[in-house]
């Protein structure tokens, strides 16, 4: 389709802005994730550079083109959002800012919460000033979050907060914290709300927890009578439910994408360089040879598959449960790939801490790799949404 | 290019569906094998596939055919392994008009397209001489003559090889067993002197044959494309019947897949329904994404293939390796959760697992080409 | 530990017997299974000398050594049995008759008969004179036999049997059956009862069934208004679930030891000559060579299993569930057998009614594996076994 | 031979799963991990393993040894296995003491077991030198001298390196890597000049080391075993320690497989124990299936050992296939059930899948032996 004078205008006058406001540093590729700006009281620029990014995107909403400007967005179409992101991209440009507070809190806000709600808390996640983390896991309640058990009692005006979550990703990177909390004990999934806090209210404490990977941005967050104004009450009382599941898809189309690792090395580069070919230019290890092609193969008919689901999310083709088997399928080739990358590696790809294996970094892969198939939901729970969703299989 | 059929590919694909399901059932299969039919298909169901205009979709309109691409192959093969139905359409009208439109002069193509789109005359393809396809392994000798060449060898699982008019056949003019050159492409008329064919029953009850050629003799004018250089015609049209055969796997796994969820929701056992067993589920969930999976890399293939005629080797044995795993895991799948009823000849469902046998094995297998696969990724 | 006197000497002499009593055509191998005596009314001896070592074994009671010699049987203790064994092994003696009377209803017959039903029954099996069958399945009880519906109606001193059975392998060259009817419909596992008829009682009739693979022993048979005399009954009425449980043991440790194909060709083998060799004496098709190691590898270790789990039952160190380990594995080893066997014969191997292919021997054998993970209770059944038996886990 | 433990190998069985659950539990893993240990186990319970016999079980009575075989070793390994116990039982007292055993001469012997035997002296192997074991291609030199030879060259992946007293070392005196004759075993004093030796930590946080020779003197009296036939005392010790790491490997994913079937009786979700759903029932039990079926053949291998000293190769590659490929899945499959606790550092799951890892690649992982196996029956 050819663009219109006017969506021609639109590029032209983005491009220029973002000539004009993006610090070269700012179109340097990403490094790693560490590169990643993720703002919040605590946030400690990389530079300069990073500030005036996010401050000058802040200000126009551009963190977040298609809320409405009232709120801090850009007020953008879908249509010019696109055009926006395709200029960012053909200029190299960084993200401003990324955040759960764009990615998930923000969407849920837009849906479910009061115009006050969203005065309050949607500009300061535009600007970056306030950083959230989520509050869904508990000890008790992996994947079954109709289980939860932080209490929250009415006391009239407010609730006080009693329990203790897990997995709570950066909580104490955070300011605020969404959280799901038990506001009928005699109910299951009908007795839980979604309330919003401040981490620096009395009462709540963090603790980071350490992965067989090492180092993670996982923490356990105790709540300990902690007091939350109704106002923050998120949707009515008791259907926190319906904002939970609604944040939870938008987290799982998100974890799903991991499959996908364009800059991980190659597999058979790593094999050919440690393992070796034969006289007949084949990889020494025939088993290994096997395994490494039959995971390049699935790999890339699950990229298509990537793509065709797009596509026909596009159309209006796909089941929605089809984000299921993409997490699901994501999650087992990642790990098949850390995997062959281990094997592949041999004994050097088994050191821990030395800088010649960049401190155990394909064993400390390997292993997180393992968490892929648990975090965001588990593949079990991935397979009886397709056995019951799509194949509408009966029962349990 | 988008991985999601176009409009009239839908079109294509509703109409084949019904045609097939109305015409050639898998009970017209049954019928075939238990008959012992001397045919092995339905002529007047072939020739509805000319009226249909099936048996020329890769042929050019201006030989009388529809001029589509193997997209459109591949939807009318996948409806094909939905109903097992029995045809030469995947010898004749893919792999054949394949050969002849890459390698064939315009006076061949202008003497056999016409025929083959109008399935007044049926082709196939001679390639295989030992039990597992190895195209580079071609031994039948070619031996130059004054006027043209002698034939001399034996070729097996040649498809619909007793009923064909025309043979392509795979022969070695210069070179070893294992040169892909060397290797020339003849037209070889089945009725020709020394052509002996001997029809192979199969497990799948579609046709095959073994012939043996001896001293068969042959003009120049029988060449197809150059001499020495067959053997890019040859991947040509093996690697479109190749993708063929991944779209007849996948159709025939999506419907063994449909009859066997159906079969969980209704059968009951141990007061509940089987289809409540979490062990079942999981199972049947897992086959749900490979199948989707398998879908896409087979959709690529055929895109390919059309968009290139010569680099498509790469997807097409990524997608026939994964149908043929996909299909082998759908079948086992459905007979098992069958039960009993699944290995039975009354039920259909063994019909599916040796049909899926034959495709599998049919122009290589997954390991040929999984072996394929990390040869062209030099490891 | 070495033989007593006394055992040397009845060694020597059932030796000397069998030097005298068996005929040298029975001390060749069998070529297949088609060699073995069945006995029964409808038997066809393949020769004199079959129908004479089936008399003289039977007049001895030596074709069930170990039952009761009142009952026809040889009388022997255990290890008296096993140097007959031995010796008939030393010498190649073929077993003079095999049965399902003598594998399972004998056995049951013996632990729950009547000493009446005894003395009818046990002579004519030791002798051969009289071939049973198992009516257990039914089409709609698959696994799940107390879900079956054959009626037997209570008519005072008889029954009035009406229904259907299936998978009754050999009905259609049997004389008697051994068959589970439903004796309460009010109950599951407690309404059924195990009776005993004569095949040729007016009603029966037999269909044979035709497999996949083509032709089998099995048949479907129908009971229309069947009379069975009360006294047919064996064990308690409403109990013959404990009857039945106790054949089905039996029947899981024959087929279990179906994994076990001496007689087999090698895989390997057949690829090296389907496939061939490279320059470095691989197999050419490295995918292949994976699976067929990886298969050697585990039927090597299953061989051993079943060896060690025989010592084991032996030093009763074993859980009697151990055997839905041996069906489990062996079944599905035996169907990965057959996938490499086929994909190593290639389209040699597809062929189906040439002399050359042996009448599809491989591509039939292939098809008709696929049944060992189904019959004698599915692969499923088996797992449910070993998760609830053995590993204790709760529930469904 | 019988496949079920005797008498007294079922007492010795239960009093090592005694000692060592309570001298050397996971506890003492972490805690040499978390305090970074210099030494990487505990002397005091290495000191013990000489008093319970165990670090001299192979080491014959006359030299101060309890003089019993490969089973008996076995037994131990699986108790390691499932503590995850830190000691240099398997370096020392089984593949060096195997190494001296069937190399060494009587003054060898004499110099060596009793020390290896009384824990007062730790000896290890030094072979790989590469990333993936390949042990005929070692290039590590040996050249000759007036008065013997000397080393140059590097080692990678030898278990407790740095505390070692005495290395038993693969040199190359002739031939060209991937010859497996030419190769020579070199007793060397670990303290010797030109022996650089530097400890990498593992993942599993067992010891292991990096070392480099530098024209390291040696006299003649140093060569264990024959001069340029040092194949067979290093595939021997090869041997003996891939059996014992098999064992190590059974034991540990027995001990995760037990503590993930306790797991599914007490955990709830759904408002269920866990241990109810058929999904992970059924994975439950097959991998009990498989645990049972590996059992067999480890212990076939450590009487095969015990049987014949040089022909238990392809029983020993069969055991350490199979145990590595078992162990991987019971460590996956205990990681999953458990959830994200199974990805926790404070849980110990973590522990048995990082040395379920080291284990599976040491002295070569599934696929080498897969393809020895192959090698062996010629294909």
């Amino acid at each position: 389709m050819s663009e219109t004078t006017e969506s021609i205008d639109f590029r032209t006058a983005i491009r220029a802005w973002l000539e004009a406001n993006c610090p070269a540093e700012m179109r340097q590729p990403m490094s790693s994730t560490e590169d990643a700006c993720w703002g919040g009281r605590q946030w400690k620029f990389a530079s300069e550079a990073q500030k005036q990014w996010l401050e000058r995107m802040g200000e126009r909403g551009w963190t977040v083109p298609t809320w409405p400007k009232e709120y801090g967005g850009g007020g953008l179409s879908g249509a010019e959002a696109k055009v926006l992101a395709q200029e960012m991209a053909s200029l190299g440009c960084r993200p401003a800012l990324v955040s759960f507070g764009i990615w998930m809190l923000g969407p849920a806000l837009l849906k479910f919460g009061t115009h006050e709600q969203k005065l309050e808390h949607l500009p300061k996640i535009a600007r970056g000033e306030i950083r959230w983390c989520q509050g869904y896991s508990e000890p008790n309640a992996g994947s079954d979050l109709a289980s939860l058990a932080t209490r929250a009692e009415d006391r009239g005006d407010h609730f006080i907060v009693d329990g203790q979550k897990i997995w709570t990703s950066y909580a104490d990177e955070s300011d605020w914290i969404f959280c799901l909390v038990r506001t009928d004990t005699a109910k299951k999934h009908t007795g839980i709300s979604f309330v919003l806090f401040d981490m620096a209210t009395p009462g709540v404490s963090t603790r980071p927890i350490r992965l067989i990977s090492g180092k993670s941005p996982f923490c356990e967050t105790f709540f300990d009578k902690v007091r939350v104004e109704k106002h923050n009450l998120v949707g009515t009382l008791n259907a926190g439910w319906d904002v939970a599941k609604y944040l939870l898809t938008h987290e799982r189309d998100m974890i799903g994408a991991m499959g996908e690792a364009s800059t991980t090395p190659s597999l058979s580069r790593t094999a050919k360089a440690t393992v070796g070919l034969d006289a007949q230019g084949q990889l020494a290890d025939s088993q290994l040879r096997a395994q490494i092609t039959e995971f390049e193969l699935d790999e890339a008919a699950f990229r298509l598959t990537l793509q065709r689901v797009l596509e026909m999310a596009k159309a209006r083709q796909a089941h929605p449960a089809m984000s299921s088997m993409l997490k699901y399928y994501g999650a087992e080739l990642n790990k098949r790939r850390w995997e062959l990358m281990a094997s592949s590696g041999g004994s050097d790809a088994l050191e821990w801490e030395s800088d010649r294996s960049s401190h155990g970094i394909v064993a400390r892969t390997w292993l997180r790799s393992k968490g892929n198939s648990i975090e965001g939901g588990t593949s079990e729970v991935q397979l009886n949404v397709i056995a019951k969703r799509i194949l509408e299989l009966p029962g349990a | 290019m988008s991985l999601i059929l176009t409009e009239e590919q839908t079109m294509l694909r509703d109409s084949a569906r019904d045609f097939l399901a109305d015409k050639a059932p898998v009970t017209q299969l049954r019928q075939l094998r238990d008959t012992k039919d001397a045919t092995g298909f339905s002529p007047a169901l072939w020739q509805q596939f000319a009226e249909m205009g099936f048996s020329g979709v890769l042929v050019p309109e201006e030989f009388g055919g529809m001029g589509l691409g193997h997209v459109e192959a591949g939807v009318v093969m996948e409806q094909i392994g939905h109903q097992l139905s029995c045809s030469p359409f995947l010898a004749s009208s893919i792999s054949a008009v394949t050969a002849l439109r890459h390698g064939g002069t315009e006076a061949q193509q202008q003497s056999w397209l016409p025929g083959l789109a109008s399935a007044e005359a049926i082709a196939t393809l001679a390639v295989d001489e030992k039990s597992k396809h190895q195209p580079a392994q071609i031994a039948l000798r070619a031996t130059p003559t004054p006027n043209g060449f002698t034939l001399n060898g034996a070729k097996t699982f040649v498809l619909d090889g007793h009923v064909a008019d025309l043979l392509i056949v795979a022969a070695r003019r210069a070179g070893e067993p294992g040169d892909s050159e060397g290797i020339t492409l003849f037209l070889v008329d089945a009725k020709a002197p020394g052509v002996e064919i001997e029809r192979t029953v199969m497990v799948d009850a579609h046709n095959a044959a073994r012939m043996t050629f001896k001293d068969v003799q042959l003009g120049t004018d029988a060449v197809l494309g150059q001499v020495d250089a067959g053997w890019a015609p040859l991947s040509a049209a093996l690697d479109a019947a190749r993708a063929a055969a991944a779209a007849e796997l996948l159709g025939l796994a999506d419907e063994v897949f449909e009859r066997t969820v159906n079969y969980l929701k209704e059968r009951k056992q141990f007061g509940r329904v089987i289809g409540e067993f979490q062990g079942l589920q999981h199972r049947a969930a897992e086959l749900y994404c490979e199948l989707e999976i398998t879908r896409s890399i087979v959709m690529h293939a055929q895109q390919e293939l059309d968009a290139r005629a010569d680099g498509a080797s790469r997807a097409v044995s990524m997608a026939k390796a994964r149908a043929g795993r996909t299909a082998t895991l759908a079948v086992q799948e459905a007979v098992q959760m069958h039960g009993g009823m699944g290995m039975t000849d009354e039920f259909e469902i063994g019909f599916f697992m040796k049909r899926a046998r034959v495709l599998q094995e049919l122009f290589g297998d997954a390991n040929f080409h999984l072996d394929q696969l990390a040869r062209q990724q030099g490891y």
